[in-house]
Formats: C-alpha cells, sequence, structure tokens
C-alpha cells in the first residue's frame, strides 16, 4: 500500500507547500511561483495514474503490447498550456502593479489601496496618461 | 522484471523527495532570483519524474515550458521588480488551516484509489484501450498520444490554442506600449555598449540559432511518430528568436521581426486550425472529422493533423514572441521613464 | 576468439559510463568543498563538459547502429559549443559584478573594496 | 448547416476574435463584434427553439462517438443558458463603443473587443460541452481573457483586483481539475453522461466524495458564494463599465449552471443530496450571504461596489433555490438566474453612463442626477425595484416562486428571511434614489447631460424586457420548468437504477 499511494501521498504534500505559498506569503512573484508548484503537483497526479506496471510510452512499436495510458497525458499536455498562459497573464499585472504602486508586496499595495479608499479621485496609471504627463513636462 | 521494476520506482522515489525538498527551499528562500532558479529546477525534476512515468511527450512540453520559458518569463519580470522578497508580518494561521484541510480531504480520498500502475484500473479498462488498439487502424499514426490529441480530441487541443491565444492578447492589452520612433537610435547606442561585452556569447549563439530553429522543424514533424508536435515545436522556435532579442537587443531584433505580422500570425494559427474544422464542416463531416478531408479515411488524417498542427506550431511560437517581446518592451520604456513613473508612485502615495 | 566484438564494445562501454559518473560525482562533490565561486565552477565545468561527454560517448556504444548515434553525437557538438559558453558567461557576470577570485592577499573579504564600489556606482 | 448549431455557436465568436486583430479599424472591429455576438443570438434562440420540440440534441466532434471524443449535449438547460448570455453580450455590446472611448485607451480598443469575444467563447463552451475536461479548457479561456479584462480598468485598484482574481480564479480552477482527475481515475471516463452512469458504481468510496468535494468548492470559487466572495466587488467595481455589465450577467451564471450541471446531471441527485449534508451547508451558506452581502452593501460608497455586493446576496438566492433540490426550487433558481442577468445589466450598463458623463460613481456624485440624467436615472429606479423584487419586475417573479418553493416544503422561517433580505435590498437601492432625487444638484455637475443615446438603447431595452417578463412571465417560467424538470427526470431515474441494483 505505501508503494501503490506513495506518489499520491506526495503530490499532496506538494500541492500542500504550495497552497501555503499563495496563501501565506506576501510577494506577488512568490506567489507565482507557489501556483506553479501548486498546479505541477496536479500534473504529477494525473500522470501517476496513466502508469501502468510493465507498460512503456504510448508510442507503438512492434513486439509491445502494454502501453500506459495516453488520455492523461493528452490532458496535461493541455493543462500545462494553460498554466504557462496564466503565468504570463500574472506576470504582465505584476509588472502593471509594480509600476503603479511602486511595490509587489501585497501588505503595501493593501496599505496604499486603505488609505484613500474614499477619494473619488483616479489613480491614473495607464501607459498613455503617462506619455501626455511627460509632454506636458 | 523485478529489478529493473525496483530500479523505477527508486528513481520515482529519489525523484519526487528531490521535488519536496525543492519546493521546501522554496518556501523559505527570501531571494526571488534563487526562487525562480529553484522554480525551474523544480520543473526540470518534474519534466525527469514523467519520463519515469513514461510520459515522454509531457516530460518534453514540462522541459521546455517550466524550466524554460517561465523560468525565463520570471527572471526578466524580476529584473523590473526587485529581488528579494520582504519578510512577512502577518500571522500564518490562516493558510495553514486552509493547506491541513485541503490536504487531509485528498489523503482521506486516497484510500480508495487504485494503487500505482495497477493493470485492472477503471482507467485503463474503460476508455484507453480503444486508443490503443485501434488508434492505428483508425487514425494511423503511431504516436497514440498525437492521435489522442489531435484526432479523438482534436477540439480540447483547439481550445488550448485558444489558451494561449488569450493569453498573448492579455499580455499586449497590458503591457504594449505605443513606440516613438526617433528614441530607437539611443536605445541602439546603449544597446550596442553593452553588447560589445558578450562577443563570444553573441558568436556562438549565432551559430546556435540556425540548428535550434532545424530542430524546432523536427519536432514539429515528429510529432507523429515520437514524442513533439506543433505546441513543443512552436516554443523551441520562439526561444531560437529569444535567444536573440536577449543577444542583440530588442531595437535589432525589431527590424528582422515585425510585431504586427507577429500578431497576424498568432491569429492565423488559429484560424487556420479552425478552419479544418470548418472545411471538413464543409465536406459533410462534422467539426474537426478530417475522415471526409480526403477520399481515403487514413490519408484524410494524416492531412488534418499535419495541418492542426501546423496551425498549433504558429500560433504558439507567436504568442510566446510576443510575450517576450513585451515584457522587454515594457522594460524599455521603464528605463526610457523611469523618473516619471517614480513620480508618479510617490504622488499617488501621497494622496 | 574468446572475446567477441560486442563483448569488448560493452566493456569500453561500461568503462566510458564509469568515468563520466564518477566526473560527476566530484563534480558535485566540487561544488559542495571548493571554497568560492571560481573554483566551484570548475568543478561544475569539468562535469558539464568531459563527464557529459563521456556518457554520451558511453551511450552510443551501448547502440552503435542506427540514428542513435547520430542523435546522441550532435547532442555530444551542441554540449561541446554550450558549456564552455555557459561557463565564460557566469564567470564574466560574476566578475563583472566585482566578484575577486579567492587568494591568499583578499582571504579575509572576498572581494577587492574599490573594485565593489566601482561596480555600485556602474 | 442546422445540424452544426450547436458547434457553430462556440466557433463562430471563437473564429471572430482573431479575426478582429486582422481588421484595422475600431469602428469596424466593433461593428463587427457586434454581428458576430448577434449571430451567436441567433444561433442560441434556434437552438433554444430545437431543443424545446424535439428534445436534447448530441453533436459529435470530430465524428468520435461519446467517451472517445468530446460531444456537445444541448439540452434545455443549455439552451435557456446559451440564450442569456449571447442576448446580455449583444445587448451589452451596443454601448461598448462610447463607454470604451472613455475608459481605455485609443491604442487597446481592437484588444479590448478580442478579448470581450474570446471570454464569450469561453463561456458559451463551457455551457455547451457534454465533457468535463472541455469545461476546464473552457473556463480557463474565459477567465483569462476576464483577467485582463478587469485589468483594463481605468483605477490602478482594477491591476490588484485582477491580481487577486487570477489567484483565486485559478486555484479554483485546478481544484475543479483535480476532482476531474479523482472522478476520471474512479472512472475511466470524462464524458458527463458516462460519467453519471458509471459513478453510482462507485459511489460509496472516498475517492468519489474528495472528488465531488472539490468540484464543487472549485466551482463556488468562481461563484464567489458567500465565504469566497473575497474577489467579487473589487474586480466588478474597478473594471471597464462594459466588462462589469457583461461579467455580472454571466460570469457567475455560468458557475451557477456549472453546479447544477455537476450536482444534478453528473453526480446525480442521490449521491449530491442524500449522502451528504449538502442540503443544509448550502442553505446555510445562502442565508448568511444573502444577509452580510446585503448589509455590506448598505455601507457601500462606491455605487458600483454597492451592485457588486448586492450580486452576491442575489446569488445567495440562487443557492438558496438550488439547496430546495425540488422541482419548484431549481425552477426558481433558473429563473432567478435569467432575471437577475437582466436587472445587473441593466443597472451596471445605467452606471457606465453615468461614468461617461461624470467620470465617477461615488455615491456621493450622484446629488440631483435624477434631475440631469432623467432617463438613466429612472433606469437605475426600475432596476433597483426589480432587485427588491416589487410586482410588475422580474425580481417579483422569481422570488414569488423561490417562496413558493420554500414553503412547498414547509420550510416556513426560510420563507420570511428571504422576505427579510428583500427589506434590506430596498436600504441600498433607497440610499440612491434618496441622492439622485431629493438632493440639489453640484455645482461641478452644472452641464452634465442625459446619457447618449447609444448607452440609452440598449438600457432602455433591457429595462423593458426587466418589465415584460415580470408580466409575461410565460417564456420564462415555461423553460425554466422544463429545465429543471428534465433535470430532475435524469436523476430520479438515477435513484431507480440504485435501487435496481440493490
Amino acid at each position: 500500500m505505501i508503494m501503490g499511494l506513495f506518489n499520491d501521498w506526495v503530490v499532496v504534500v506538494l500541492m500542500m507547500i504550495g497552497l501555503y505559498i499563495i496563501i501565506a506569503h506576501g510577494n506577488l512573484i512568490k506567489k507565482i511561483v507557489g501556483l506553479t508548484i501548486f498546479q505541477t503537483s496536479v500534473f504529477i497526479f494525473y500522470i501517476s495514474m496513466a502508469k501502468i506496471d510493465g507498460g512503456t510510452a504510448p508510442i507503438l512499436v512492434d513486439g509491445v503490447t502494454q502501453y500506459s495510458n495516453p488520455l492523461p497525458h493528452v490532458l496535461i499536455l493541455t493543462a500545462i498550456v494553460v498554466g504557462i498562459a496564466t503565468t504570463a497573464v500574472a506576470l504582465a499585472l505584476i509588472v502593471r502593479i509594480k509600476e503603479a504602486y511602486g511595490t509587489i508586496e501585497e501588505e503595501e499595495i493593501q496599505e496604499q489601496d486603505s488609505q484613500h479608499k474614499d477619494s473619488h479621485k483616479l489613480n491614473i496609471h495607464n501607459s498613455s496618461e503617462i506619455n501626455r504627463d511627460k509632454k506636458e513636462c | 522484471m523485478k529489478r529493473g521494476e525496483l530500479i523505477e520506482s527508486l528513481i520515482n522515489i529519489v525523484l519526487l523527495s528531490l521535488l519536496v525538498g525543492i519546493a521546501i527551499a522554496i518556501v523559505c528562500m527570501k531571494d526571488l532570483f534563487a526562487v525562480v532558479m529553484l522554480a525551474g529546477i523544480y520543473g526540470l525534476i518534474s519534466a525527469s519524474f514523467f519520463v519515469v512515468m513514461d510520459a515522454v511527450d509531457v516530460a518534453f512540453t514540462e522541459a521546455s515550458v517550466g524550466a524554460g520559458i517561465s523560468t525565463l518569463l520570471m527572471l526578466v519580470v524580476i529584473t523590473m521588480t526587485g529581488r528579494t522578497e520582504h519578510p512577512t508580518r502577518h500571522k500564518p494561521l490562516l493558510a495553514i488551516f486552509v493547506v491541513v484541510v485541503t490536504g487531509g480531504l485528498l489523503i482521506y480520498g486516497t484510500f480508495d484509489m487504485p494503487y500505482l500502475g495497477a493493470i485492472d484500473a477503471p482507467i485503463h479498462t474503460h476508455v484507453a484501450p480503444r486508443y490503443i488498439n485501434e488508434s492505428m487502424q483508425e487514425v494511423g499514426v503511431p504516436n497514440i498520444v498525437t492521435a489522442v490529441l489531435a484526432s479523438y480530441r482534436a477540439f480540447d487541443t483547439f481550445g488550448e490554442v485558444v489558451v494561449i491565444f488569450t493569453a498573448g492578447i492579455g499580455v499586449l492589452a497590458l503591457l504594449s506600449v505605443v513606440r516613438r520612433r526617433d528614441e530607437d537610435s539611443v536605445i541602439d547606442s546603449i544597446n550596442d555598449s553593452m553588447h560589445e561585452q558578450h562577443l563570444i556569447l553573441r558568436i556562438v549563439s549565432k551559430m546556435m540559432i540556425p540548428f535550434i530553429m532545424l530542430f524546432a522543424l523536427y519536432v514539429q514533424f515528429h510529432g507523429d511518430y515520437g514524442p513533439g508536435g506543433g505546441f513543443q515545436a512552436g516554443v523551441i522556435f520562439a526561444s531560437a528568436i529569444i535567444l536573440y532579442v536577449l543577444l542583440f537587443g530588442l531595437s535589432t531584433a525589431r527590424k528582422v521581426i515585425n510585431q504586427t505580422l507577429i500578431q497576424l500570425i498568432a491569429a492565423f494559427g488559429v484560424l487556420f486550425y479552425g478552419c479544418v474544422g470548418l472545411v471538413s464542416l464543409l465536406n459533410g463531416g462534422n467539426f474537426f472529422d478530417y475522415n471526409v478531408l480526403s477520399s481515403d479515411p487514413i490519408a484524410g488524417q494524416h492531412l488534418g493533423i499535419l495541418l492542426i498542427e501546423w496551425g498549433v506550431g504558429c500560433t504558439v511560437a507567436s504568442v510566446m514572441i510576443i510575450i517576450f517581446f513585451n515584457f522587454a518592451g515594457r522594460k524599455e520604456f521603464q528605463q526610457r521613464n523611469g523618473n516619471l513613473i517614480d513620480n508618479i508612485s510617490k504622488k499617488n502615495k501621497g494622496i | 576468439m574468446i572475446f567477441d566484438l560486442d563483448i569488448i564494445r560493452e566493456l569500453i562501454s561500461a568503462l566510458f559510463l564509469f568515468m563520466g559518473s564518477f566526473l560527476c560525482i566530484s563534480g558535485g562533490v566540487g561544488i559542495l568543498r571548493f571554497p568560492d565561486f571560481y573554483t566551484r565552477m570548475h568543478a561544475v565545468g569539468v562535469t558539464d563538459t568531459l563527464a557529459a561527454a563521456m556518457i554520451l560517448i558511453g551511450l552510443m556504444l551501448q547502440n552503435p547502429d542506427g540514428l542513435v548515434v547520430i542523435k546522441l553525437s550532435l547532442i555530444l557538438l551542441m554540449t561541446l559549443f554550450i558549456n564552455p559558453t555557459a561557463s565564460h558567461a557566469l564567470a564574466k557576470a560574476a566578475f563583472h559584478n566585482g566578484l575577486m577570485p579567492l587568494i591568499e592577499k583578499n582571504k579575509k573579504n572576498n572581494s577587492l573594496p574599490d573594485k565593489k564600489q566601482e561596480s555600485e556606482k556602474g | 448547416m442546422l445540424v452544426h448549431l450547436p458547434v457553430l455557436q462556440v466557433i463562430v465568436p471563437l473564429m471572430a476574435a482573431p479575426l478582429c486583430l486582422i481588421l484595422k479599424r475600431v469602428q469596424l472591429v466593433w461593428l463587427f463584434t457586434l454581428l458576430v455576438s448577434g449571430i451567436a443570438f441567433l444561433i442560441s434562440v434556434l437552438l433554444l427553439q430545437q431543443v424545446m420540440s424535439s428534445g436534447t440534441i448530441i453533436y459529435e466532434l470530430g465524428g468520435w462517438e461519446a467517451p472517445w471524443g468530446i460531444e456537445y449535449r444541448i439540452d434545455k438547460l443549455n439552451a435557456f443558458l446559451l440564450l442569456i448570455i449571447t442576448g446580455i453580450s449583444t445587448v451589452v455590446l451596443f454601448a461598448a463603443q462610447t463607454s470604451i472611448e472613455k475608459e481605455i485607451s485609443q491604442d487597446k480598443h481592437t484588444v479590448f473587443y478580442v478579448l470581450y469575444l474570446l471570454s464569450l467563447t469561453g463561456m458559451l463552451g463551457i455551457v455547451a460541452t457534454g465533457d468535463a475536461f472541455n469545461v476546464f479548457v473552457f473556463l480557463e479561456i474565459s477567465s483569462l481573457s476576464a483577467y485582463a479584462l478587469i485589468a483594463l480598468g481605468k483605477d490602478r485598484r482594477a491591476l490588484w483586483a485582477a491580481y487577486q482574481y487570477l489567484i483565486m480564479g485559478t486555484i479554483g480552477a485546478t481544484f475543479i481539475l483535480i476532482g476531474i482527475g479523482l472522478m476520471y481515475q474512479m472512472t475511466g471516463t470524462l464524458n458527463m453522461e458516462d460519467l453519471s452512469q458509471r459513478l453510482p458504481e462507485v459511489a460509496q468510496t472516498r475517492t468519489v466524495f474528495t472528488a465531488y468535494a472539490f468540484v464543487i468548492v472549485g466551482i463556488c470559487l468562481k461563484l464567489a458564494m458567500f465565504p469566497l466572495h473575497l474577489w467579487l466587488p473589487n474586480a466588478y467595481a474597478y473594471a471597464p463599465s462594459i466588462v462589469t455589465a457583461f461579467f455580472a450577467a454571466t460570469a457567475t451564471k455560468v458557475a451557477i449552471y456549472l453546479l447544477i450541471r455537476f450536482t444534478f446531471s453528473v453526480f446525480g441527485l442521490s449521491f449530491s443530496f442524500t449522502t451528504l449534508p449538502l442540503q443544509i451547508i448550502f442553505m446555510a451558506l445562502g442565508m448568511l450571504g444573502i444577509f452580510v452581502a446585503s448589509t455590506t452593501a448598505i455601507y457601500q460608497t462606491n455605487v458600483k461596489h454597492l451592485f457588486a455586493y448586492s450580486s452576491i446576496a442575489q446569488i445567495g438566492y440562487m443557492i438558496v433555490g438550488f439547496s430546495i433540490s425540488s422541482v419548484a426550487g431549481l425552477t426558481a433558481t433558473l429563473l432567478h438566474l435569467f432575471n437577475h442577468a437582466l436587472m445587473k445589466s441593466a443597472l451596471f450598463l445605467a452606471l457606465g453612463a453615468v461614468m461617461y458623463r461624470i467620470g465617477s460613481v461615488q455615491l456621493s456624485q450622484f446629488q440631483g442626477l435624477g434631475r440631469q440624467m432623467p432617463l438613466t436615472m429612472a433606469a437605475i429606479v426600475i432596476g433597483g425595484l426589480s432587485l427588491i423584487g416589487v410586482p410588475l419586475t422580474v425580481g417579483f417573479v422569481s422570488k414569488w416562486y423561490l417562496l413558493m418553493a420554500l414553503i412547498e416544503n414547509g420550510w416556513w422561517p426560510l420563507a420570511v428571511l428571504v422576505l427579510l433580505g428583500s427589506l434590506l435590498a430596498i436600504v441600498y437601492v433607497w440610499r440612491i434614489v434618496e441622492m439622485a432625487y431629493f438632493k440639489p444638484s453640484l455645482a461641478t455637475h452644472a452641464n452634465v447631460k442625459e446619457a447618449p443615446i447609444s448607452f440609452l438603447i440598449p438600457i432602455w431595452i433591457l429595462v423593458f424586457a426587466n418589465i415584460y417578463f415580470g408580466i409575461d412571465t410565460r417564456l420564462g417560467v415555461q423553460v425554466a420548468q422544463a429545465a429543471s424538470e428534465s433535470l430532475f427526470a435524469v436523476s430520479v431515474s438515477d435513484i431507480t437504477i440504485i435501487e435496481d441494483s440493490l
């Protein structure tokens, strides 16, 4: 039983670590790294379930009858792509947050937001606005 | 038989323990640069793990994405945002609570799971046998993963291409800047002085780039017979271009690669993929039914898979290039307007 | 003949693989034991090029016919190109940022003070 | 071509998105997007007609039959949802061009429409598909485009809101992925129909229980159900007005659809509600959501925030209806889903018009707007009345059905609580009315005029829909009832299968 479920338990541990980083750490980039660990642990879970004793990679070769299950592989290929897509968008957001707030620490951002929660003045951050400011200078 | 399996499970244990170790190290590290490098190593080791688990296609993708592109993007972002993490002041009790509940639930769930490698597990007996036994007659491609990916579940893959396209557009929406021509020359001169130092790197990489592109094409076309396919090929092709940008500067690369054109290629890839479906629709089949593309069903399947892999390759390569160009372009923009952005964030702080 | 060609090939291959693995381990020990960045990098450099090359040659001898040899020799060629360049880039980056090699004279402080200041200005 | 309607529903907006990038002129892109959304609406109308007359439509993608390939399965529930999404999207798009002119910088207009179409595609894909993993893929398409769209908002807090949404959304999606994986591991299939047949065999295992828990928690994160709602108010408040109007009316509805689909069709009623104490959990969380969110809404100073919290409260009503787990309760949920989409899109579009004219949606800025923008403010008032549930508006119809469903089960105290929740809605709507009609105009707003016609048309289309469906309840009720009956028919047959096997 220990060997049979070892992979699943490691997956759970990795998942817990990833989730912990996402929730407990305040640095936005670190959160994204945590997200990557979290997602990768799910990939490991799927791939482990596709494994079959005495099987080989699912590429048809003469003389082999036992192949591991190709379907989870396909799903995880898709999921990896989804993962990188999310990471890219998240990183783009981080760059913009750094520009707008001057920091990428969760606490400092929330502090800045709560300071002028009631001011209705917009906190402009668009690049075009920056360009306009520059022209005025 | 026993010895081989023993070694295999030993490797399995070692790799998984390494993963856990790296993950814990990532929790403790405060230097973001080290964290990102560890994340890259994490990706590489999980790719090795996938090889042990016989998932070669997945391993290939994870190696190119988890260890390659995502590390690169994170490094670019770190250069813009600073590399140390502030110590967390708030109590992590909530986090521990959530994590323990989630983990406990999952551990509870594992007790009724089929064991690793069990031959009689439901997933090996219900849907998968048809893919393994019939795909050669029905699709005619030796790599079953490609057969499932590009034919049985072609629509999922279409979704995947659209996801990556969406990411490209999203990054474009967030980071694109309107450039003015006259500023290029200034940047050029800065770059020139910087790049003279990297003579050896430049020469070696220049030699490498054609080979990388050639390899990308090999992966693209060999996907039917071995691990590989449009996605991996696209990433590799993009990495060749990214290498060029890293060494010769963004503005030099802009002269070679037109950004608008790249966007059009990304759009074209998605459209191309979709059009394969539309053509089969017009030929009287269902969407993505390749059998009707040619008089011989197997030839039709081959044609369909070839074409959609092209679509995937085009979109992935160009989206990766778009993403990198926009990150790098934003950095350039920040350098140019450095003082201005500082002022704005100061102003915002002051309000 | 007692030894036919196959056994000799196997033996040579095993020798190469063993040497390669040994160099890998020695490189690993080097990273842990050497005192400063440049000497550590030296250990890694050896692992990168020589050990990788030996393992690849050993693998080629395992399966001397077919596409495998061509693929492996291409990988070998790439490693021989890329690894020294990467080591060079690393060393250069370290030196550029003011990290000095550990020699008897400045054992106490790892970097020359004036050089460090210079790099900070730049 | 009629046979291919299910796939065209998703493919048309999908293929249109990259085409937008090729069309250069912004005006042209807008018209094109509007046209595509209109075509999608037309397709969904045809689909609904087909489904109502001849039953479930099955479309096999790639020509591979169900558990091996991916199938689209349009039944009454999907068709109803498709109609809501495409309809709202089309109406909202009318105002898009005018609205984003002031809220998004010129060079990003094309990108905005591309993302809008992708988001629409994602939602349609989630609703139309009959494959569990396909749900995940399209969920990510809609979410990724949603993050980018929200971040396009002018205020810098939009970025932070988008980031928080991204983190929560990705955790949610990954939870769903884990759940799907566990289900797949126990059954060996990904097709929803096939799953529903094979899950009862293994229903007693701990793994399936975990799978259900993960899927539901993942969906609830996307749904912004009460304790998991923290990402929603800021995301709605700082996104561009058009995006808010579109998402408030559709995004959470799609999540509710997923909740219903997984609970009733995939896991089956017998599993979801008899083996687990879910009924009580959902009922309690739904009620708490209504009261906490409504009370928070009362104290908001930003009207967009106010309506965002009200959205969370309305989700509470849907959850309460869902947790009754009877035909009447589900009918009420589906009706409220439709009605809430109508109200919230009207309200947020009207706020978009206010934003266009005075550049802010702070409550204090609303002073005296009732006289300067009479038509817009009248729309907000009617929308607000509908939110409260005043007779002759759609809000009344769904609340009525909800009360009936509660009383039918004999849960009198809960019915009273629902009525009390509506009282809270009166308070927050009144705050806006008071500000707009009973306070003098601000001097700074001296030359504020009525909203442009491109706003007024879609707003009043939605307002009239609010009133029309409040009076002529046939369409909504008929479809909702048919959909929930069909769901229960499936679930009940589930139970009989189990009994047979026992």
